[in-house]
């Protein structure tokens, strides 16, 4: 069994893998719980991953299961936070324009295949015997050493952007605004509000903890 | 497993994820079909960099920025969404239009 | 290397395809039997009669609950958790740098100073706005 | 070519767990009776099995309305992934079960599904404490994951290999936890985590009654209690003492007694150290640790050239 | 016959016992850790016998009814108690009593003959119906209607309500106790919560009854030092740390002056991890516990006086893990569980 003729187990395992990540991948929207839907997703991803080191993709296909599993599992804290219902405990179906849908899935599907059938591409396979996780490296320090460090910022911008859209305590979300929603208290008597419930300006944020009130 | 089986199948799950991404609701759910589709994506690169293009640094570099690209879209949408709720508590993509302007 | 010459299922600097593509089935094997007998056995269903309501109602130390208790839960440190996908996905790009690192020398250390670098900004940041805190 | 037949590595793997499931079992019994002052005692070497043949013998929970599947597939995905890890531990020169090339990025894969299966796990008995201690433990793991990926890139640079085996083998002479001497503390606060024990064992503590375990009984809760264990026995002694290097013994006899050295460590840690507050250790762990496994890898890399 | 003998090896093991403190028990039951016998688990569901210690009137009979049935079979119920005459709440009808001062040796009996057979599981108190009646009702049959009404599977489902973070997600309203690890006797809280945080809380203590307590049962008048010492013994569980606890349960048995313990405690950390929660009248959760640890402390019962209101009050805002720890804290005032109740009107 060679790079360039996979054996008969490598196709098996391959139609395996494609037909859970394209199962899974279709019940993600019809499942009721929301917890599961992303589980589902995962489960698809992590079936593609597998396909990539079919592929030979040695650190592709690991990667793609690490990142997934990670993006996945913040993905649930979401699902469960800006559903309602989440856990589907009543049968839930938030659809609009079913049948729009339904028409673009299947035209984008039968397109794609079409390319995919008739399309000409080059014959070119992997070298078997690559150390493809190298070459990635030296591409990286290399000719791409620009795309990298972009990657790196626009990240860096990502997080920044992330915390300001959705921290309350950022110089962006109102202070003020917290007194007001603040749950009334169970005893005027208790005068101030305890420590942790009123939050600090913003740059008191290296106060680890409310730990530090004591 | 050849590099049209391949293609077909990130055929099949890019058009999922356009199906779920149309008919949800949901923006969160919005996000989960978008995700699916970058995860064809993903597959169709994999396969040409592997089949295609005799293992190219390059295209192995091209499936890292992609998925880069998809953590991105996802923590700047949930961002989103976390301050449109805030702001609205809203969590639809219908409510956003009729809400807009 | 060495280990290659010596051989076994030690990974080596460029081993064959189907080497690794036995490294990684015996990995799934490893992986898959275990769930597989695990869910198995947890699973097996079990003489006698159907757990009672009584018995079913949730461990609150004698308390009750009003509702169910899946919701949609409020976790506090979302914030934490959408810079932590960021971060982690400049990880991706470490992996393969720190295979080439010694090869590369000098111009890896750098690159690894510019990293940190922006890691750190992106850390400092989401700390000094409260994005660790939730109580 | 690869070191076992693929039917035979399930095999060998469910015997070392076993093993390692049993021995950490028995030294976390004797570590907390000497923590308690109570005698040792030959007992503690059948108390796992009475333990564990009780709650075999006790009916499995149940809910009014739990993700019933969800909830079984926690423990058999978490026993699984501890499996998984073993194999990637090199037990010789010539010997290894399944060293995959990106052996560090599969365990760092492995953590994170450790992650989802504990959440699974709170979340799927649809009862407010498990809830609690699932959401908790969430914020913790994707905490101590990020330690982990450094300290394994930083074990990786000199054996410019992701494979476990050469990291193992880069570490002739000179073992990485002299090498990079923050490493190790760093990979056991990572360990503690993946197997919620001791001072990280937010998931399943007393003060949720029992976290995630809360409404769990019977046979689930014992493999969830194996699956813990055998997190605890999988990876340390391979990327920073050395693997299977050491003289006189036999490669696979030097690996049994790092992980045994391993093991009293943490069980000693999870006996002698009280719960971390949650909130806090998240901070810490950004704004303490995480930079300190900065400084890890820079020592590392400066090493290295 | 492989299930004898693993029902064998069941019984051999050392007992689960969850342990219910009710009225007059104050802490000594928590010295039971000190017996290798035994083994004191967090949560009903890993026990196999119940050990009801002191009086269970009214609201306290409810709730110890309810945590008996969440035990799993095979399970047994054990009564310690001065005065079993007194109100006998429905699920100790068959338990076995103990007049005496330790009863350890029944509950391993007790234990010993569920497992194996010789004696029938203690059958549930509570009747077999759902919390609500749902079965065909609603649009599907399973009791709910639309997208969030109804009853699905007999519970209504939590609401959103509007929170501090400016995010309406849904809030989730329980009482928890009088059962919990590190709660005082009798002490129950209605809180509502929104994702981990406490948004309200009310602490009550449910009538414990009068009557003899566990230390009167045994003769003994235990000297501040070992009530503080079993409160601790509690309070290390909580904390994560149950060989430290079972350290301290035999210090406070053996009535000794547990220095070498003490060190122990101080160096675990639990001090750090304790310090900012539950603070009131400057002295937070680390601070009493510090003071629990001297010996030459304040007298249990000194400072009887836990304004309950206030407490519930500061404490909003906070992990409903800190709450736990919180009102932990205070529990080594509790000499007898009187002291809340004393001053809560």
């Amino acid at each position: 069994m060679s790079g360039a003729q996979p054996s008969l187990v490598v196709h098996g395992a391959f139609w395996v893998f494609a037909l859970v990540a394209v199962v899974s991948g279709w019940r993600v929207f019809r499942t009721d719980s929301m917890v599961r839907a992303t589980f589902l997703l995962l489960a698809s991803f992590l079936n593609v991953g597998a396909i990539l080191l079919l592929l030979g993709g040695a650190y592709l296909g690991i990667a793609l299961l690490f990142m997934m599993t990670v993006e996945m599992t913040v993905m649930a804290v979401f699902m469960v936070a800006f559903m309602m219902n989440p856990a589907g405990l009543n049968p839930m179906s938030m659809v609009h324009q079913p049948r729009v849908a339904a028409v673009a899935g299947w035209a984008v599907f039968a397109g794609g295949a079409a390319v995919a059938v008739w399309g000409r591409f080059p014959r070119r396979p992997l070298d078997p015997a690559a150390d493809v996780i190298g070459a990635l490296g030296t591409e990286l320090m290399g000719r791409s050493m620009l795309i990298f460090e972009t990657a790196g910022v626009a990240l860096v911008a990502t997080m920044i952007g992330s915390v300001v859209l959705s921290s309350r305590r950022s110089r962006f979300g109102d202070e003020a605004g917290d007194i007001g929603s603040l749950p009334p208290m169970l005893d005027s008597a208790a005068g101030t509000y305890p420590p942790g419930v009123v939050s600090e300006p913003a740059g008191a944020g290296h106060h680890g903890s409310h730990g530090d009130h004591s | 497993m050849t590099l049209t089986t391949v293609l077909v199948v990130a055929a099949a799950l890019v058009g999922l994820g356009l199906w779920g991404a149309l008919a949800q609701q949901s923006i969160v759910m919005l996000l989960m079909g978008i995700e699916l589709m970058i995860n064809g994506v993903l597959l169709a690169a994999g396969g040409l960099w592997a089949l295609a293009a005799g293992g190219d640094p390059k295209g192995q570099l091209l499936v890292v920025v992609a998925m880069a690209v998809m953590a991105v879209e996802m923590a700047i949408g949930f961002a989103i969404v976390v301050a449109v709720y805030r702001a609205r508590q809203v969590d639809l993509t219908d409510g956003l239009d009729s809400m807009a302007g | 290397m060495i280990i290659v010459e010596i051989g076994g299922g030690v990974g080596g600097e460029s081993p064959g395809r189907a080497q690794v593509l036995s490294l990684l089935a015996s990995l799934l094997a490893v992986f898959g039997t275990t769930l597989v007998a695990t869910f198995t056995v947890v699973a097996w269903p079990r003489r006698g009669a159907a757990p009672t309501w009584a018995f079913r109602a949730p461990t609150l130390g004698g308390g009750c609950a009003e509702t169910h208790a899946w919701s949609r839960f409020h976790a506090r440190y979302y914030p934490m958790t959408l810079v932590f996908i960021a971060f982690e996905m400049e990880m991706m790009f470490m992996y393969p740098w720190a295979v080439v690192y010694v090869r590369e020398g000098l111009t890896a250390l750098v690159d690894m100073g510019v990293f940190l670098g922006l890691l750190s900004l992106g850390i400092l940041y989401a700390w000094r706005e409260g994005a660790l805190r939730w109580q | 070519m690869s070191g076992l037949a693929v039917w035979a590595a399930p095999l060998l793997v469910a015997v070392l767990l076993a093993g390692g499931v049993y021995a950490a079992a028995v030294i976390d019994l004797a570590t907390g009776r000497s923590v308690a002052g109570t005698g040792l005692g030959p007992s503690a070497l059948l108390q796992p099995f009475r333990r564990a043949a009780l709650t075999v013998v006790q009916r499995p929970s149940a809910t009014e309305r739990p993700d019933v599947v969800m909830w079984l597939l926690a423990p058999a995905l978490y026993l699984g992934l501890a499996a998984a890890g073993l194999a990637l531990v090199p037990l010789s020169p010539t010997f290894a079960i399944a060293d995959v090339q990106a052996g560090i990025v599969v365990w760092g894969t492995i953590e994170s599904l450790v992650i989802v299966a504990i959440f699974l796990h709170g979340w799927s008995a649809n009862s407010l404490q498990p809830l609690l201690a699932a959401y908790r433990f969430l914020a913790v793991g994707v905490s101590y994951l990020l330690l982990s990926m450094f300290v394994l890139i930083a074990a990786a640079i000199p054996a410019e290999s992701l494979a476990t085996g050469q990291i193992v083998v880069s570490q002739h002479g000179l073992w990485n936890v002299v090498r990079q001497p923050l490493g190790l503390p760093l990979f056991l606060i990572v360990a503690l985590g993946s197997a919620t024990w001791g001072p990280l064992n937010v998931a399943d503590g007393t003060d949720l009654a029992g976290g995630t375990t809360a409404e769990v009984s019977g046979m689930p809760l014992l493999m969830w209690r194996a699956a813990r264990l055998a997190m605890l026995t999988s990876f340390a002694a391979t990327v920073f003492l050395g693997g299977w290097q050491g003289p006189w013994l036999p490669g696979p006899l030097w690996v049994a007694v790092k992980t045994l050295l391993v093991l009293v460590v943490l069980a000693a840690a999870g006996h002698r150290f009280a719960r971390v507050p949650t909130e806090r250790f998240v901070t810490i762990c950004w704004v303490v640790l995480l930079p300190l496994s900065f400084v890890d890898l820079a020592v590392a890399g400066v090493g290295a050239l | 016959m492989a299930i004898g003998i693993l029902r064998r090896w069941a019984a051999s093991a050392p007992v689960p016992v969850f342990i219910a403190r009710g009225g007059g028990a104050g802490w000594r039951p928590v010295e039971l850790a000190a017996d290798p016998r035994v083994r004191l688990v967090p949560s009903p569901r890993h026990a196999s016998v119940l050990l009801a210690a002191g009086r269970f009137p009214g609201p306290m009979g409810e709730a110890l009814d309810r945590v008996h049935d969440q035990l799993p079979a095979p399970r047994a119920a054990v009564w310690w108690t001065a005065d079993a005459d007194a109100g006998r709440p429905a699920a100790l009808q068959g338990a076995s009593v103990v007049p005496g001062p330790d009863p350890v040796d029944r509950i391993v009996a007790a234990h010993r003959a569920t497992v194996l057979g010789d004696a029938p599981s203690s059958p549930d108190v509570g009747a077999d119906v759902p919390p609500n009646e749902f079965v065909g009702l609603g649009d599907n049959g399973h009791g709910g209607e639309g997208m969030m009404g109804g009853v699905p599977y007999g519970r209504p489902m939590a609401m959103t309500a509007d929170d501090r973070d400016g995010l309406a997600l849904d809030r989730l309203s329980v009482t928890l106790g009088p059962f919990l690890p590190g709660f005082t006797n009798g002490l129950q809280a209605t809180v509502a919560l929104q994702g981990g945080i406490v948004q309200e809380l009310s602490l009550d203590v449910l009538d414990l009854g009068e009557g003899r307590s566990l230390d009167d049962l045994a003769g003994e008048a235990p000297t501040p030092w070992r009530t503080r010492l079993r409160w601790l013994s509690e309070a290390l569980r909580v904390g994560g740390l149950d060989a430290l606890a079972v350290r301290t349960a035999r210090a406070a048995r053996q009535g000794d002056e547990a220095t070498s313990t003490v060190a122990l405690v101080r160096r675990s950390g639990l001090l750090r991890s304790w310090s900012g929660i539950g603070a009131l009248d400057g002295l937070d959760a680390a601070s009493r516990l510090a003071g629990a640890l001297d010996p030459s402390g304040p007298a249990p019962g000194g400072q009887a006086d836990v304004p309950l209101d206030r407490l519930a009050a500061s404490l909003v805002g906070s992990d409903w893990a800190d709450v736990v720890v919180a009102i932990c804290s205070f529990g080594f005032v509790a000499g007898e569980n009187a002291h809340p109740r004393a001053v809560h009107r």
